[in-house]
């Protein structure tokens, strides 16, 4: 019924306007979160695979299901919930370990998978040569499960990244929502997302990249 | 303790629509994802190239940009550009497409991990691309795809979370509402948890469900009717991410 | 959105004056506007499924004055509420958005309904004494472990950053009151009206709201005016707009009428010389 | 019924046949014996299109099957044409192939019903028959997987032939089954010749077989035919020294003597 | 060296090994032989405590392996305990199992540092004679995915003898291997045997290498020993009529004659 604006060209003082902001929250908050949280998870979801696996009975089953709560209940769930319950936290902290435990428990069953690849004959191999259960994960399973993880471990790293938007809820702003913000107060949307795109894709391709060279560096030699 | 369940009570009819809503973005996200999948994920395994560049090209766009992006740019670009989308659509459109370009990759690998000797047999008996594919193909390779599309959809699921973002009344939004009255760590953490868990576990059993049905149908396993008339078998729902 | 009627006897007579219109008189032909909300408590939200607040309250009373005798609502973003505009998803923004240059540029807006104030919502009794922003300034300056939160995208937002203030978003007023209430945050920020709202709603919680204050930047009064909205070159709606607002903002009385009930007051009156096109052109006067 | 004119298949740089000329001739049994490698395999795949042809024509009743030549030049042959070929020939897998999708009787009125338009009836009634023939006619109901794998094969058997063929090929249709069961599909194999005119392509280890049911013995080495003579003369004379030393190796040391293995 | 008393091996309900008293001497070669499932792989892994035992007891070197009898009851040893001995035990696999992740002269320093704790410096120089003695030297920094199936078992043989083992468990170890390098690896361990003084529980089919190497042959059958004798009179001079049909299939008709196959 009424006119459509031509707001939908690029303007360039716009772009410029934007990106010191945009370029800022994303070393700020979604670089930090991503990389310390990736931390976290592929840490924890080792943890967590191992214990289901060595911890007897009950207690594996009572870790497995925690586990599938937090992987199966929303992120911006769990982020209000635990900035609700851990008042004496930053929210970035909480943001890190909110992202990290959620990750975990997705990297826990890629680590499952890999240590389900290991062969039966490496475990027993162990066990002949009479190698202490911790040196047997550390020296033989670990590293073998590894090698098949490390593509499916790289892929959750680049989805957490792409993830932490969500850390609005609780009043983080990342890059995403600074050109939301941005876009609110101005009317220039387009910029401020096309330019987010541009930065996430050029984030993520060296991270593909530096996923395919690790995965190249623990393949075995042949 | 009490008090906090009365407050929920007297919330439940705002939760129960939001309850409502959240279902049906995850059940109209759902359908819309799995129509595209099986668009993209056809032609991305098909041998011409005409169809398979173009299919990447999406696929690829949409599993690059995050659901996130995506939501934001069809609620706040899309009209500027004139074109004027009810949030429920933006939200069913946003999980269409980003959960739909995921699916495709596993629709394809799925049709691609059908045995050579199915389709040798399909040409031994000269039956036609589209025959094959709608009759021996494609029922097979759907019970090979059921495990992942099942975790997919429980990510789908989660990220109907993100539509408050964009003025929807789901779960999310209507617990907000309630957390002052019912305190927030019981609305987050018990009601809200609990609520897209058993959803979530919901989704899980219906899709074990149809693996069941659909790896009968390839004489694999016994029929579903089978399994749930006496005793429901100890499954386990945990579903491997995607 | 939900819908609302207003009881109207001016409606057959005003709408015979004005016949032959495009725009309004389709909404006159239709006997319904929709307006966009953003659902913020105390300007226009949703209740019962029905839209009520200050701004519909006067747009039920000025469209129903002019024959439009049903107020529909939509239930947007903040963010999206020009967007969807100029769109033309809506008729008409109802949200008690403040009249600045950037958003004149993108749409057309009636003269000022409400003047804002700026207020600071602390915990109760306020303990560590945060008046304004000002003092917080301060504080802050002087080392002290001050936390401000405003809302993210919010025009405190923009007062904390031109005045160097290092804050925390909050991604609406719900948020930020439990910021404060939990001791998050010491302070939160916004327009004075939405805090004491809020606090009269909230009794248990644990806050108090400041005085109102108008914030000064770079020696510059930051007067503020909120009023409806319209797309550009829907003139002729604003136009009837305005002259059914400016019966309202005659006197105290028939402003109060309308929306003290939703906690207004006499300060939130705009003064009669303040306009549109001042605040627009972004010099507000600086006394 | 089939020619083969300077056919020529090769994977990439690997041309495993060289200049192929041979005939065979309607209701000719031929069976194809050979070193593992020597191309056996791939010739009743490319009479069947599923390896494409890379040099010379293959001819089926006199019409090109997948290039012919025009005007001094080879050209493919239109799709449509090479359809209508191929369903004249039916073809039986070593691994069966059967669809686990579909019921024995859904597989075997399958191409009946969706390629030659019969009606669901009509195509059923004929699958029953056959079904009968192999031995199977309660199972028509089954899923292949609760089959056995001798069970299976003949289920294959009966739904190619189902589309009526003019031609059967059969590549080592017993090679994945337990020796027990291998007699009973040969059986059936050896009915289907006796009572029928198909022309058959077979490539088979089982010598007796072979025996028994052709008429011509190709042998092939490094893709080429070596020798080509009745079952009769191949197994008790043959000429040439590939054969000799290939029949001492599959049949053992008694020269004349033709076990099932 | 190794006692069996009363050893009683079930898996769920499937008694594999029932009531089996036998003892091995300190330095004896004793070659386990019998058909396929009659449980000699599984005694070998009951010694390696890869197999919980169900019933009985394991002695070695007069310890309890695994349980012992302590108040006319059967209890578990303690861990500790099992360890220690288990460290005086060696095994090679059939299939190798080296670890991937480790180079060849990683996989052998592996247990000796970790577990015996010697030095990093000790441990190589022990290795590289080790590698020397089967042949390898100059694979000792290789990842053993580029080495042959034959180097592989080479190199698990070096691993296992790096521990010093006064046991040494081989299952089977040269049935994964090409049949022209099993000589090889054969001609290792024969050498092994004839240095050393390494008591040895070997299962093979490789009745030469059983002839040559072993002072003591025990034939089994569904779990039980149904004979035990010298190989020279086992091979030749078999008393039980399963041993007799056992030998028989296995050496082929020639009563006397043992090839290597
Ligand atoms: N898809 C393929 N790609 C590459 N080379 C192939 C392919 N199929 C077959 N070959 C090669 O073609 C040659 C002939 O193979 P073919 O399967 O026809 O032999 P065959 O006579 O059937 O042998 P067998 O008795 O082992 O079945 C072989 O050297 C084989 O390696
Ligand atoms: N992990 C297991 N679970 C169940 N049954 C087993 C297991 N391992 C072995 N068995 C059973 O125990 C019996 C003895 O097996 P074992 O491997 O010891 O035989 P073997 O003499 O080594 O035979 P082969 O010569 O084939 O290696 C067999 O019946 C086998 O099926
Ligand atoms: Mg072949
Ligand atoms: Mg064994």
């Amino acid at each position: 019924m009424i006119g459509i604006s031509a707001a939908f060209e690029w303007h360039w003082s716009a772009a410029a306007e934007v990106l010191p902001t945009l370029l800022t929250q994303f070393v700020k908050v979604t670089l930090l979160v991503t990389v310390l949280g990736t931390v976290i998870a592929s840490i924890l979801g080792l943890v967590i695979a191992m214990a289901i696996r060595v911890l007897p009975r009950p207690l594996s089953e009572a870790v497995k299901w925690i586990a599938n709560v937090i992987r199966m209940t929303p992120i911006i769930i769990q982020l209000l919930f635990a900035s609700y319950a851990f008042l004496s936290l930053d929210l970035i902290t909480i943001g890190v370990i909110v992202y990290g435990i959620h990750y975990a428990t997705y990297m826990s069953e890629v680590y499952r998978a890999g240590i389900d690849s290991v062969p039966k004959g490496q475990w027993e191999a162990t066990t002949a040569l009479s190698m202490s259960t911790l040196r047997t994960w550390t020296a033989i399973i670990i590293p073998q499960a590894l090698r098949a993880t490390i593509p499916a471990l790289g892929n959750y790293a680049i989805s957490m990244f792409k993830d932490t938007p969500y850390l609005l809820v609780i009043g983080v702003v990342d890059m995403v929502n600074a050109a939301r913000i941005y876009g609110g107060d101005t009317y220039r949307y387009t910029e401020a997302f096309t330019l987010v795109g541009i930065i996430f894709l050029l984030a993520s391709y060296p991270t593909s990249l530096l996923i395919g060279r690790l995965e190249k560096r623990l393949a075995y030699k042949t | 303790m009490d008090e906090k369940f009365a407050a929920i009570g007297e919330a439940m009819p705002r939760l129960l629509d939001g309850l409502v809503v959240t279902i049906e973005l995850t059940i109209f996200g759902a359908i819309a994802a799995f129509i595209l999948a099986v668009i993209l994920g056809l032609a991305a395994a098909s041998p011409a190239k005409g169809f398979r560049i173009p299919a990447r090209v999406v696929i690829e766009f949409f599993r690059g940009t995050s659901l996130v992006v995506q939501v934001f740019w069809l609620f706040f670009v899309l009209p500027l550009l004139g074109i004027d989308l009810h949030p429920m659509l933006v939200g069913v459109m946003a999980l269409g497409l980003n959960y739909g370009a995921y699916s495709a990759e596993v629709v394809r690998g799925s049709i691609q991990a059908v045995p050579t000797g199915q389709w040798e047999a399909t040409t031994a008996l000269s039956l036609g691309p589209i025959q094959r594919m709608r009759r021996i193909i494609f029922p097979q390779a759907w019970a090979l795809m059921i495990p992942s599309l099942s975790s997919l959809l429980v990510h789908l699921m989660k990220g109907t979370a993100i539509v408050g973002f964009i003025t929807l009344a789901d779960l999310t939004y209507q617990l907000e509402q309630v957390k002052r009255t019912a305190g927030t760590l019981f609305t987050y953490g018990v009601v809200g948890i609990l609520s897209y868990f058993v959803f979530a576990l919901v989704l899980m059993y219906f899709m074990n469900a149809l693996e069941h049905q659909a790896k009968h149908k390839l004489g694999q396993g016994k029929s579903l009717w089978r399994i749930l008339s006496p005793a429901p078998p100890a499954s386990t729902p945990a579903g491997g991410a995607s | 959105g939900g819908s609302t009627t207003t009881d109207s006897e001016a409606g057959g007579e005003s709408g015979a004056v004005e016949a032959g219109s495009g725009h309004l008189q389709e909404l006159k032909d239709q006997g319904s506007i929709t307006v966009a909300i953003a659902g913020e408590v105390p300007y226009s939200y949703e209740e019962n499924g029905k839209p009520t607040g200050a701004t519909i309250a006067l747009a039920e009373k000025i469209f129903g004055d002019m024959g439009i005798d049903k107020v529909d609502s939509k239930l947007v973003d903040w963010n999206s509420l020009i967007p969807g505009l100029k769109a033309g998803r809506f008729d008409a923004v109802s949200a008690g958005m403040s009249i600045l240059p950037e958003r004149c540029a993108e749409a057309d807006f009636a003269d000022p309904e409400i003047m804002y104030t700026t207020a600071v919502m602390t915990q109760k009794d306020n303990p560590k004494g945060l008046d304004d922003l000002d003092t917080i300034k301060s504080k802050m300056d002087n080392g002290e472990k001050v936390k401000l939160a405003v809302l993210a995208g919010g025009i405190e937002a923009g007062y904390a950053k031109s005045l160097g203030l290092k804050v925390q978003s909050v991604p609406d007023a719900q948020t930020g009151m439990d910021t404060v209430d939990n001791g998050r945050a010491d302070a939160f920020a916004m327009t004075a009206i939405s805090l004491t709202t809020m606090a009269k709603d909230n009794p248990d919680a644990n806050i108090s709201v400041g005085d109102p204050f108008v914030q000064e930047i770079d020696g510059v009064k930051q007067l503020g005016a909120g009023s409806t909205v319209f797309a550009k070159g829907d003139d002729e709606l604003r136009e009837a707009y305005n002259e059914g607002l400016a019966k309202v903002t005659e006197s105290e009385d028939s402003y109060l009428d309308v929306v003290g009930e939703f906690g207004f007051t006499a300060e939130n009156l705009p003064p009669k010389d303040m306009t549109t096109e001042q605040l627009c052109e972004g010099a507000p006067d600086d006394e | 019924m089939i020619d083969f004119r300077d056919v020529e298949k090769a994977f990439g740089d690997n041309v495993v046949l060289h200049d192929l000329n041979f005939s065979v001739q309607k209701g000719d049994r031929v069976t194809l014996i050979g070193p593992s490698g020597s191309g056996k395999t791939t010739i009743l795949r490319l009479v069947m299109t599923l390896e494409e042809l890379t040099g010379g024509y293959i001819f089926v009743g006199g019409e090109p099957l997948t290039h012919e030549e025009r005007g001094g030049k080879r050209v493919p042959v239109s799709k449509r044409n090479q359809k209508r070929i191929r369903q004249r020939i039916g073809m039986v897998f070593q691994q069966f192939n059967l669809f686990p999708n579909m019921t024995v009787v859904e597989n075997i009125i399958e191409a009946p019903v969706h390629v030659l338009g019969q009606s669901k009836r009509e195509a059923t009634l004929k699958a029953k028959e056959l079904l009968e023939r192999v031995g199977l006619s309660d199972k028509a109901g089954a899923h292949p997987t609760s089959l056995s794998g001798g069970q299976q094969q003949r289920v294959a058997i009966a739904r190619a032939l189902a589309m009526d063929p003019e031609i059967l090929l059969l590549d080592e249709v017993t090679s994945a089954l337990d020796p027990e069961i291998v007699g009973d599909v040969l059986g059936i194999l050896r009915n289907i010749a006796e009572t029928t005119d198909i022309t058959m392509l077979i490539v088979t280890h089982e010598m007796q077989f072979a025996r028994d049911v052709s008429n011509r013995v190709l042998m092939f080495d490094g893709g080429k035919i070596v020798e080509e003579a009745s079952p009769s003369v191949m197994f008790s004379d043959p000429k040439h020294q590939r054969t000799k030393d290939f029949l001492h190796a599959v049949l053992g040391d008694g020269e004349d003597t033709i076990g099932t293995r």
